[in-house]
């Protein structure tokens, strides 16, 4: 591996393979955050995308995915990427065991992007565990575009509430929920979804965090009449759209589920839109994979936030 | 394809010193007929339309494309989880998700055929007729240069066995398949038998131009702490490293039994090394499907580091080194 | 064995704050009627004679100690290279090196009796002959609890083909060894067959009393540089993490359909959730090969591991999770 | 892992397994030198016995066998072991990764070590390449014993010549020869081997090489009618006498080969008694592997020089 190494097109648009220099790797609650320098990944890198990093531990094969937390862009030498990784198994411990100046080969920015909102709207940022980590990210876009963000972030405890500092100086109001109330409310992020939303007249949520919060989120939102889009995590073999181990069922105008990929059609996706309770699927023709996504009713519709449907 | 640039072109060109000069090595190989610019495939499944990767690198530097099994009706697949990583491989159980032959030959290979690429279509059924119907509907498409037929499906018709694990039932749909077809047909067999130079004997009976050797081996991982199967489907397909030496000897036996038969070696394939392993045993041409995953740009440096390799050793062709195995 | 000092004892004993205590765990099985203090055992061929993992631990900690294939007469195996490593595995070719029935009783039993380890009995031949009277040869030695038949080896009155791929040749064999057995009977099948199920049906009608699974996969893998194949007998087995998940699938298929057929599940087990594996997929024992070449230590840390595992979970014996899939 | 770690028997002549710390890793000319910390190692390790290190390249499954170089006993904590090694594949080059105060997995002292002679006796220590590494540390066992130890040290070329100055501060005489020619005599060791033992007056050779050298240096040794102990390199698997992979072909004094595990019975075999020729094997019945070694034709026999056959 030689140090910047990178493989890939020019085009803003695609993804690039880079070897990466390890820029700082620290604790951070119960999780840890890793920084690597890549001014082709900083640059096209947009909230909610993901990495995936090739990992050392014996036998691994396959790259693990993860969501960006941070970009720096400050010129092509000092240009870093930021994840955020909880070390639960083999290749996040080995990950762990990285060192200022090592080496990681990182393919990425990869999926789809929070779209932005078009209209003027208060967003409502929700983030579970270390699935606030893109929130972040997001945050200081929609900070950019000169859009109010607010947060709500939820963990089981207090050292899994991400960088609860970051998140009150980066968003309007933050909201902390642990489920066993050692900051913050005592409960979950959809115990006080609706406070929050009425509060902060929010206009739009995103999320990310397991599955089965963006679900209860989901669910809420849709009840609530609020567009929601989340960023969802399914098991990943090659991360770039060719393996089709990552399939999410997300549910078209006609009412039929068809099978998405996470990792290039998502990880970003309408919430309302995904049959969460499809998880059994027969192995039978269904329709063909060609619908362009439709909007869900709701106070201020998909074509109208972000144009395209 | 405009504005393609490489940001730092991975070709590794330092061998002019011992050797012969990179650009004097041909890897041009002819496949039953089928004339390839180099042998280095994808592994059908492993590479999905072909536009996925082509964001990376310009597609069309491979030796062919060999597409996802297509299937007479679109497929939705299987339900989630679909994969398990297990040592230096995979377990996967997909179900053939595919946009079935009519949309496929709509949208994919209008897109394939743009870009200049040679395709090698896969093509999977419940039935013999099935194959039979997608093979005909394949007939006369420009930029499809050979089929392949995936034989690892269950027969619906003979209580879901899989067609490949018997030499008649293989021999039946490669049967129906040549006749419809006009380029080369290749019979992808698995090792999951007692025998497989009875079963690559049987479908060239048959009319195979060629073989595809080997596909994944059957496999099943459980999470120890619930019980449950790691893939929805309990049993799936393991590829990657792990498998090569299964895949290796397959390819070995049958080059030796059946020396006139055109090989595609498949299995494990990750470096150059491996190409040259694979061709050694007796393969053509050598598919690479799950380290795709691992890296997306191995097809495109597999081909220049086997130029390289090559170049490095004095050797002017790969055909040199096919079946070049030493006792 | 006098003055056996561990000098740090291995055994993860954090289990107390949440399971039950590590001592009420029961690790005890029965296999087939023998009576096993805990489901660990070795692999045939893996363990050698028994007494050099003993200058290690006490090999009578484990739950029997499977030998390595007994011949009729003495063998002094292949050539080298009789090994290559693969990617989470490893290729052998050993020829079956051993002392011969004879020699063995003689020299290494004694030893293995004196221990007081229980031996599981594993024996090859190139006939149903030889597997017979190196069976009979066997009766009534006290410390062999069961015989394994090695079925994997080639039949010289069948044109060398491995006994393992044929169900009625394994039948034979099984029938024979059975006959003269006075302890129960294993079968050890190969993987390398079309249908393990029809094997596996066809050795317990013959008098298999239970089944190991697996022996190692047939492959192959060659040098590039120089064409040589890495074994100098070519073909080799392929054994070692890399095909764990063969050999869970080829236990639970056979777990399945013989619901009431003891089986020593083997294949890459390295871990005690690999043991927990095999288990849920149906195996009441479980062997360990490879991994004792990557760890000397590894029978001994998974039979503490196990019983710390069961306690943190408040599972109080291991049968309890024997065949648990949950779907 | 754990630090300090160990597994085994209190008893001296067997084997442990240690989580070692690494307490040096640099260059040596061509090679490496790794040096790890284990009183238990360095307490039972004898001249000619070797260690397997588990390696963490990817795939990676087997140990990796290396000769022990040189052992310092100073008290249980400061104890350790050196090995040399060629950085030539991915386990090797794993190796030279490790960083000072990280962790390898060793299993030793593994294998049977040089015997030593009981009577007093000139002794000629052959090493070529990495092979120069255990011929250390019998020269300082040889010199504990008060025995003469001249070195021959052979490799292609002088930065494979390990440890020249070591070589001389250790023995009696040392004489180089490099294939060359950048250090030393121009040529193989056999080439002077006849002139050193008789300026010398060897009794006794001691040689570990690539196993072409072995033989050379044995046959040479036969024609002079030295007695001659090599220490062989064979492909191992385990290491430690299980699976029967790292076999040499010896000869018995009935004229037929057996099949000695070079891990347990050897790496030191009685050069003169290794079947060089035989490396093509019927796979027939043979004899039984039970017979006592037996003694060559030589100055001085096995039997006066090790007591035992
Ligand atoms: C789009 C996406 C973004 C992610 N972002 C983050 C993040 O920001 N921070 C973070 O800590 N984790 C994130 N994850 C989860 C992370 O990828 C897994 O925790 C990691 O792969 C586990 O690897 P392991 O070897 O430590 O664990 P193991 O459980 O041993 O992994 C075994 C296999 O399962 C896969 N796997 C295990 N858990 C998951 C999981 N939760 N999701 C997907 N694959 C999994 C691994 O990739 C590997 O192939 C993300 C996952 C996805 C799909
Ligand atoms: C008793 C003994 C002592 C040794 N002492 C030393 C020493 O002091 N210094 C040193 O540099 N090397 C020594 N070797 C050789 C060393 O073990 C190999 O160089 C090393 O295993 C290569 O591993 P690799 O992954 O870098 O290379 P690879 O070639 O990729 O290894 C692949 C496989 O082949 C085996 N292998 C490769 N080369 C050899 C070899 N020459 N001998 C045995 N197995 C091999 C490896 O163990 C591994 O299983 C010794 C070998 C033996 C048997
Ligand atoms: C995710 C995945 C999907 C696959 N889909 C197909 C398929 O549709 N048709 C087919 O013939 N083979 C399919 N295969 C098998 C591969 O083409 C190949 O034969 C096998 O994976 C071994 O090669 P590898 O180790 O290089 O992956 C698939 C393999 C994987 C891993
Ligand atoms: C070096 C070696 C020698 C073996 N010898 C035998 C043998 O003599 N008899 C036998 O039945 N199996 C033999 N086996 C197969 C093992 O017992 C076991 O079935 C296989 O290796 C798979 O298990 P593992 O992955 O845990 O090693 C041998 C395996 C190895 C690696
Ligand atoms: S992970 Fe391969 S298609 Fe999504
Ligand atoms: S290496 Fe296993 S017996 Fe010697």
């Amino acid at each position: 591996m030689r140090r910047g190494f990178v493989q890939g097109r020019s085009e803003a648009d695609t993804p690039v393979r880079a070897i990466c220099e390890v820029m700082a790797r620290r604790r951070e609650g119960a999780y840890w955050q890793l920084s690597f320098s890549s001014p082709e990944i900083a640059d096209r890198a947009r909230p909610g995308q993901f990495v995936e990093i090739a990992v050392g531990s014996p036998g691994a094969l396959l790259r693990r995915p993860f969501s960006i937390a941070r970009v720096s862009r400050q010129g092509a030498f000092a240009s870093t990427v930021d994840v955020v990784f909880d070390a639960h198994g083999p290749g996040t411990e080995w990950l762990t065991s990285l060192d200022v100046h090592d080496l990681v080969d990182v393919v990425g920015p990869l999926g789809t992007a929070f779209p932005l909102p078009q209209r003027k709207v208060s967003c409502l940022l929700i983030g579970g565990g270390y699935g606030a980590a893109p929130m972040y990210f997001l945050a200081d876009e929609l900070a950019r575009q000169g859009l109010r963000a607010d947060m709500i972030i939820g963990a089981a405890s207090q050292e899994r509430i991400l960088s609860a500092i970051e998140a009150k100086r980066i968003s309007a109001s933050v909201t902390f929920t642990t489920e066993d109330g050692t900051l913050g409310e005592r409960g979950r992020v959809t115990d006080v979804l609706e406070d929050v939303a009425r509060s902060c007249r929010t206009g739009v949520v995103y999320a990310c965090g397991p599955n089965p919060m963006l679900r209860a989120v989901s669910e809420r939102c849709r009840e609530l009449e609020l567009p929601v889009q989340v960023a969802v995590e399914e098991h990943m073999a090659c991360g770039v759209g060719v393996c089709f181990t990552c399939v999410m069922p997300v549910r078209a105008k006609d009412g039929r589920v068809r099978m998405k990929r996470s990792c290039i059609e998502g990880p970003v996706f309408n919430g309302a839109r995904i049959a969460w309770d499809e998880t059994r699927w027969r192995n039978e023709p269904d329709v063909l994979d060609d619908e362009p996504d439709e909007q869900p009713v709701q106070r201020l519709t998909d074509a109208e936030l972000w144009g395209e449907g | 394809m405009p504005d393609v640039r490489r940001i730092d072109p991975n070709v590794v060109d330092t061998a002019r010193d011992t050797g012969i000069p990179v650009d004097d090595v041909e890897l041009a190989v002819e496949l039953a007929g089928i004339a390839l610019d180099n042998p280095i495939t994808t592994a059908s499944g492993c590479f999905a339309s072909g536009a996925e990767i082509d964001r990376f690198y310009d597609v069309t530097e491979l030796g062919a494309v060999v597409v996802k099994s297509i299937t007479l009706e679109p497929r939705e697949g299987l339900p989630t989880p679909r994969m398990a990583e297990t040592p230096s491989g995979m377990l996967n159980a997909i179900g053939l998700q595919n946009p079935g032959i009519d949309a496929w030959l709509e949208r994919d290979l209008p897109w394939l055929q743009g870009r200049g690429a040679k395709v090698i279509a896969s093509l999977a059924g419940k039935s013999v007729e099935e194959y039979r119907e997608v093979a005909r509907r394949l007939r006369g498409r420009g930029a499809v240069v050979g089929l392949e037929v995936n034989l690892s499906c269950p027969n619906v018709e003979h209580r879901g066995l899989v067609f490949a694990c018997s030499p008649d039932q293989s021999a039946q749909v490669v049967a129906a398949v040549a006749e419809e077809a006009d380029v080369p047909v290749f019979a992808k067999l698995t090792s999951d038998v007692t025998d497989i130079v009875t079963v690559a004997r049987s479908v060239t009976d048959a009319g195979a131009d060629g073989l595809t050797l080997i596909n994944t081996l059957l496999g099943m991982s459980i999470d120890p702490e619930t019980g449950r199967p790691r893939l929805s489907n309990v049993y799936g397909g393991l590829s990657g490293p792990a498998i090569r030496p299964v895949a290796v000897r397959n390819v070995h036996q049958v080059a030796t039994a059946l020396p006139d038969v055109p090989i595609i070696g498949c299995g494990g394939v990750r470096t150059v090394a491996d190409v040259v392993e694979f061709t050694r045993a007796g393969a053509t041409a050598v598919a690479v499907g799950t380290s795709t995953f691992v890296d997306p740009f191995v097809g495109q440096t597999l081909v220049a580091e086997l130029r390289s390799w090559l170049a490095r050793r004095g050797i002017r062709t790969i055909t040199e080194l096919r079946g070049k195995v030493v006792a």
